[in-house]
């Protein structure tokens, strides 16, 4: 059973202003941005003010606050820097939630039951030393489950939920917790459903009859199932397999089928790791004279065995072997996961561009015929005043 | 089809004593008011152009769901919305 | 059309005192209420009690029951409606008030949950309004959670004071609501009661409380948008008008009288409720301000003065009658204090016709040697609280506020505040905001007939001007109090840390009775001290301001050729005009002078037959041969409110 | 994971082989199906359970449906949730408004994307029927939705016998994108027998649907109420499988 644990971080900039500055600790702090010629609130220490507040209405609400300019990459640093103090405990870190409320997932593996707190507690004294805050910390089978779990918990105390009682867990909190639509929650709440255990009480088809797509998935994660696919781009040490040779060995075809076995074997290591290798080193030591090696950074990274073999033997070939071969090793790097999910599941990307180019050849003959609606005053108490319908404009 | 008429159909209703519908008159049509489902009341914009609608949604005895208001200053009713 | 055969009270109602967040002022909500036949009527504004007092002045006039209340914000931005029952009641909402308000910022409130909890005695819980935490539960579809918030006031306020509050105001949903609401009254054996949360008296104020509401949100009418009322319902409505609303519960209306009759709590204070000075054993105030005085005579007036004396009994007694020592003792230890630290500091005004002032030390002037009147500050006929204002050099005037709160403890003194009202420059400048319009548009004179926008905003602004804008601090009035403050009146966080003010202003605590003792700020004072450190460093090391006489003749030839730039009292343009026909040859002609260029004389025409009787034009005559003592000084003409006292005491012999 | 599931997938879901490819690239653990995956169909689901159930999966892609319902029973609004419901699954939409009574504030409440949807105004039949071909066969349209194609005016009927349609029929047949027309029926004919279901479209329509409101459910709240959906023709013959399906028509004012 592979265990998640999220770390989560609330008003991660505030966090890191403090950090930096360790006067402001003790004085609420207002963390701000321009945005539309407006000073905004970024992030505040304050619960009363609400990240997207203008600054002079935050000013009313904590009015001996410090103001400070929020600097983005002063917080990517600190992300950085978090990251990477965690995968030292984890090969596999993944950030669930960008700031300002961050929540990163770590890949603990398969620790003994026992040890699960005093995990947590590494994990949130890792942050603390870090940051100087104490984060709250949730562990779970689920990336999903664990998230939430984080967000309930207090600090200092880790929220574990079992394998297996994730609904349980999940049934008497309210259903605005879900990571669903506000909407959503808005209209089940009218249907008298207020906590998640009651959406797990329905049956599925029903909750799929009645809000689509977004009961079907609300219903997983009434029970704790993930909806998405949860990737942690590992930021792993390199694999890395070698045979040694009984004696000296000059013949080709031994060495061929030597790589061809590490090939395999590196595969599997690969698929068991969910990665995929980017960059492919083949060292030999020759029974005289120091070692060779051939590397090679790959533009699509490789997992399949095949291809291993094929890219290893091309590294072998290019080697200039002129001596009696005693011991190979191959190094494999494994790859980031550079694309997003987002980029992934976009087919609708190139066929929306179809369409445009559609849209583009249509609008000469038809153009006046496609229309935009826009809700321009969704609240606006007469009816006709809250839509407004206009051309589309040609780009 | 939900159909929408942004500046309200024409239409003739009959009230009753406190000025709820009892019937709609659609292009000639009689439908009698089975149910008032929910009633409102908009007065607003006195500063540009006032508008002050008694807003009925009914059922009608035929089963339509209708969304009609009456526009208080001119006395007239309309249609604003078919549900479907 | 008014219907008289339905009994109903509004119980939830907000004047112009909600700042910008209700358009008449109490009297014109009285007003209606009266004329629609209410026997009661209740003032509920945001977290104040600011518009109590001419709340309860009015519907007395009017005869009819003011029940005296407070919409209160919660922690968290919830609405409960509080009315008063008794004087306990009173107390307690006094304290949730003031502890509301000190835990926001200025304008807003935020009453923590447990604090409402300790102090629910004597008053009467209503649920509030949408945003009550009931109604807003029950929006949410959370029926759970409205019956536990029901249950918790009900718990804490008790079975027979809290009432569900139903309001109908034609929204969509309202119906709904009510209904649901209904249901939890009955299920809890609640009481229910319908209000309208009146915010204008009469249906056309809307555009009155639409520009105000704009004007609080800092926005135009048109970018309020849905921010506004959606429609007119908020108006103070009679029986006959609600009963369709409630038409299935007409008990709703009925109700509202049965929460009135509770509600039997009459604002009152007396005049005593000075902290007590402290004297020392053996004294009480009576007697310690007598031997104060007994021992100033002596040193004032060496020979012994029998005239003196019989003034000093005589006062001491009317003092004592009006129970009024221990004004006098505070006041006195505060000049003391105030000289002991070298700042400036003197009674001014009709104080100065007080011997026990002058023995105090109060007034710099002996009233037997100027032939002060003592009735126009203090006398039978005139049952009011006398004030003293005490003028201190402006720069130091800090100091001594913060004696007074030492002394007496920040929790017994606060200051009066002061409304200040939109008036016609800030009406013209807000209206022409919200109307999206340039002020220079509203400034050209011409025929408002012609434009209907400019007609709207002209309505718009004189409807605007005397409404209260801004809750201030008093330039000086100080409260004081035995009891803590916070118990016996509301009040909140002023603009300056840690500085309180009570939400009434001077008007208000006068009608009350509670004495105010008003420490103002003078500059010339200030200067006076600075003048005195350079005569001493340049000319004259012995120099002492207050031994100078009243009788040096080049000052008063200085004076009279009106070359009285920078001198205090004497130098407006009027004065100037003045001063050379009157050439004031001694200190009472200068008392004239000041007394002529007052509005009273300026308006009653009565500084130019003065002038030509001094000038010797027009022959000294008296109206009645009896009223020629108490004229002389003014040849005849009776142009101060110190001759009118005298004036009557003349009949009065 | 069974990799002859994975092999089948790819074939029928270009979204299938997008991730076997992804994960063959970057390593199977980099990116897996969520539990409440969509099985991949010639159907275009509606999102409505019943209704899904009903037509074994959704509407037909590539062919043309037809509903047909008197006023308020629920046509338009189980029309405008299946778009809605086409939207949230990544494909576009498109709203052909014949009328020009098309209600962009309801749709919004019914959860139609406003800002991702064609609307569409032909000035006539004919010029729609261009259009929804040229927009259907581009690829990227997954539902076209016309608003009484079949009740427009006299010349439409017209239109609909000439050969324009049955052009367009052809050349959608090999695209995703499913082609749903209204058809009102008089307010008169409430419970309508088959005669009475007659439309221009009756032929060829690949599958036809009756929507009928039932009972009106008095909750308080918002109007609710049921509705029977009967298939009248799928392809291939006439029908007569049945659902019901529960329905309220959401409420599109806030309180207050």
């Amino acid at each position: 059973m592979t265990w998640i644990a999220v770390v989560h971080i609330a008003s991660f900039p505030i966090a890191v202003a403090r950090r930096d500055s360790p006067h402001r600790a003790h004085r609420p702090l207002l963390l701000i941005a321009e945005h539309d010629g407006q000073a905004v609130v970024v992030a505040a220490s304050d619960p009363a003010v609400t990240p997207g507040l203008a600054l002079h209405r935050a000013r009313l609400r904590c009015p001996d606050a410090l103001v400070h300019p929020h600097e983005p990459e002063r917080d990517q640093a600190a992300l950085f820097d978090l990251r990477a103090a965690l995968g030292t405990l984890s090969p596999r870190v993944a950030l669930l939630a960008p700031p300002p409320d961050v929540a990163l997932a770590v890949d603990l593996g398969h620790p003994g039951a026992s040890h699960l707190t005093q995990i947590a507690h590494l994990l949130a004294e890792r942050v603390r030393r870090r940051l100087g805050v104490v984060p709250s910390v949730g562990l779970a089978t689920r990336p999903t489950v664990a998230q939430l779990a984080a967000r309930v918990a207090t600090a200092g105390e880790p929220e574990i939920v079992s394998p297996g009682m994730e609904a349980a867990w999940l049934a008497p909190r309210p259903l605005d917790l879900l990571p669903i639509d506000e909407a959503l929650v808005w209209r089940l709440q009218q249907f008298g459903l207020r906590t998640i255990g009651a959406v797990t009480r329905l049956p599925c088809d029903a909750l799929e009859a009645q809000f689509g797509r977004a009961g079907r998935m609300l219903f997983e994660l009434a029970h704790g199932r993930d909806p998405l696919p949860f990737a942690a781009p590992p930021d792993t040490p390199p694999l890395v397999a070698g045979r040694r040779f009984a004696g000296p060995v000059t013949d080709a075809h031994v060495l061929a089928a030597a790589l061809a076995r590490l090939a395999e074997r590196l595969a599997h290591h690969l698929l068991h790791r969910g990665q995929a290798a980017r960059r492919l080193t083949l060292s030999l030591t020759p029974a005289h004279g120091p070692p060779v090696a051939a590397s090679r950074t790959l533009a699509e990274p490789a997992s399949d065995p095949a291809r291993l073999q094929a890219l290893l033997l091309a590294l072998l070939r290019g080697l200039d072997l002129r001596d009696a071969c005693e011991s190979l090793t191959v190094t494999l790097e494994p790859a980031a996961l550079m694309a997003t999910q987002h980029e992934l599941f976009a087919p609708e990307v190139t066929h929306a561009a179809r369409l445009e180019q559609t849209l583009t050849r249509l609008a000469a003959k038809h153009g006046a015929q496609f229309l935009r609606a826009t809700l321009a005053r969704p609240d606006a108490r007469c009816l006709e005043q809250r839509v407004r319908l206009a051309r589309r404009e040609e780009r | 089809m939900t159909r929408f008429w942004p500046h309200g159909l024409p239409i003739e209703v009959t009230c009753d004593a406190l000025a709820t519908p009892v019937a709609v008159s659609i292009q000639g049509r009689r439908l009698p008011v089975a149910r008032v489902v929910e009633r409102w009341r908009v007065d607003e914009g006195w500063w540009r152009r006032r508008a002050w609608r008694e807003y009925f949604q009914v059922i009608t005895a035929g089963g339509q769901l209708l969304l009609l208001y009456h526009d208080v200053r001119s006395g007239l009713w309309r249609l604003q919305r078919l549900y479907d | 059309m008014t219907d008289w055969t339905t009994p109903y009270v509004e119980l939830h109602c907000h004047s112009a005192y909600s700042l910008c967040d209700g358009a008449s002022l109490p009297d014109e909500l009285v007003d209606r209420a009266a004329d629609l036949g209410m026997q009661a009527l209740a003032l509920t504004d945001h977290d104040t009690l600011s518009g109590a007092v001419p709340f309860v002045r009015a519907a007395e006039a009017r005869g009819i029951h003011p029940i005296l209340g407070t919409e209160v914000t919660m922690v968290g931005g919830s609405h409960l409606t509080l009315l008063v029952r008794d004087a306990s009641g009173w107390q307690n909402l006094c304290q949730l008030i003031s502890h509301g308000q000190a835990r926001a910022p200025k304008g807003e409130a935020a009453l923590p949950w447990d604090t409402l909890a300790e102090h629910t005695g004597g008053l009467i819980c209503l649920t509030g309004c949408r945003r009550g935490p009931v109604a807003a539960a029950i929006q949410r579809l959370d029926m759970g959670r409205a019956e536990r918030a029901a249950r918790w006031l009900r718990d804490r306020f008790g079975q027979d004071h809290t009432v569900i509050e139903v309001q109908h105001h034609l929204h969509p949903g309202d119906g709904l609501l009510a209904r649901h609401l209904l249901d939890l009254a009955a299920h809890l054996r609640l009481t229910a009661v319908a209000t309208n949360n009146v915010h204008y008296a009469r249906r056309e104020q809307q555009p009155l409380h639409d520009v105000l509401t704009a004007i609080r949100l800092r926005t135009s009418l048109d970018a309020a948008g849905s921010r506004l009322r959606a429609n007119s319902e908020y108006y103070l409505k009679s029986g006959g008008r609600l009963r369709p609303l409630f038409a299935d519960h007409p008990e709703l209306l009925t109700n509202t009288l049965r929460v009135a009759e509770q509600c039997g709590y009459r604002l009152a204070y007396g005049l005593q409720d000075l902290p007590r000075f402290p004297t020392p054993p053996g004294y009480d105030a009576d007697g310690y301000l007598a031997r104060l005085c007994a021992d100033a005579l002596r040193c004032r007036y060496p020979g012994g003065s029998e005239r003196a004396c019989r003034q000093l009994a005589y006062e001491l007694r009317v003092i004592a009658e009006a129970q009024l020592s221990n004004y006098f003792l505070i006041v006195w230890d505060i000049v003391r204090e105030a000289r002991s630290r070298g700042i400036r500091c003197q009674g001014r005004g009709s104080a100065a016709g007080s011997l026990v002032a002058y023995l105090l030390d109060i007034s710099p002037i002996d009233p037997l040697a100027h032939d002060l009147v003592f009735e126009r500050f203090l006398s039978h006929e005139r049952p009011a609280l006398p004030d003293i204002d005490l003028d201190i050099a402006a720069d130091r005037r800090e100091e001594v506020i913060q004696y007074v709160f030492r002394t007496y403890g920040e929790a017994h003194a606060a200051m009066a505040c002061t409304f200040s009202t939109f008036g016609k420059r800030a009406a013209l400048r807000d209206v022409a905001r919200v109307l999206d319009l340039t002020s220079e548009h509203l400034l050209t004179p011409g025929d408002h007939a012609d434009d209907p926008t400019r007609a709207l905003a002209a309505e718009l602004c004189r409807q605007l001007e005397a409404l209260p804008r801004h809750l201030g601090q008093h330039n000086g009035g100080m409260l004081l109090t035995r009891a803590p403050l916070a118990t016996r009146v509301p009040v909140e966080p002023a603009a300056m840390p840690g500085r309180v003010v009570v939400q009434w202003d001077k008007t208000m605590l006068e009608e009350v009775g509670l004495v105010k003792i008003d420490l103002l700020g003078l500059r010339m004072l200030s200067a006076l001290t600075e003048a005195e450190a350079l005569v001493r460093a340049t000319a004259d090391p012995a120099f002492d301001l207050d031994r100078l006489t009243l009788d040096d003749p080049q000052i008063y030839q200085m004076i009279a050729a009106a070359d009285t730039i920078g001198v205090f009292q004497v130098e407006s343009r009027a004065q100037a005009q003045v001063l050379p026909k009157l050439k004031p040859a001694c200190f009472a002609d200068l008392m004239v002078a000041i007394s002529l260029i007052r509005p009273g004389p300026l308006q009653g025409e009565m500084v130019h037959p003065y002038l030509r009787r001094r000038m010797g034009i027009e022959p000294v005559t008296y109206a009645h041969p009896r009223l020629k003592r108490a004229l002389a000084e003014t040849l005849g003409s009776s142009c101060s409110r110190s001759r009118c006292s005298r004036w009557r005491g003349t009949w009065r012999v | 994971m069974p990799d002859h599931e994975q092999a089948s997938d790819r074939r029928q879901n270009p979204l299938a082989g997008l991730i076997a490819a992804a994960q063959r690239r970057w390593g199977l653990r980099a990116l897996t199906w969520g539990a409440g995956r969509i099985a991949p169909s010639p159907a275009l689901p509606t999102g409505l359970l019943p209704l899904d159930a009903l037509l074994h999966g959704g509407l037909p892609r590539g062919r043309l449906t037809e509903f047909l319902g008197t006023p308020t029973s629920g046509m338009t609004t189980i029309a405008l949730m299946a778009l809605a419901h086409t939207q949230a699954r990544g494909e576009l939409a498109a709203w052909f408004d014949l009328r020009a009574t098309f209600d962009a504030a309801y749709a919004a409440a019914c959860g139609v994307d406003l800002p991702a949807l064609l609307l569409v105004r032909p000035p006539g039949v004919i010029d729609a029927l261009e259009l929804a071909e040229a927009l259907l066969t581009s690829g990227g349209v997954g539902l076209v939705v016309i608003d009484a194609l079949a009740r427009t005016r006299a010349a439409g009927e017209r239109a609909l016998a000439s050969p324009a349609l049955r052009r367009l029929l052809a050349a959608i047949a090999p695209h995703p994108g499913a082609l749903l027309a209204l058809t009102p029926l008089p307010a008169a004919r409430a419970r309508g027998h088959d005669d009475a279901l007659h439309s221009p479209l009756a032929q060829p329509a690949a599958l036809r649907l009756h929507v009928a409101r039932q009972t009106w459910e008095d909750n308080g709240a918002a109007p609710a109420c049921s509705v029977r959906i009967t298939v009248l023709k799928r392809r291939g013959g006439t029908d007569g499988a049945a659902t019901v399906l529960p329905l309220t028509f959401p409420a599109d004012w806030e309180f207050i």
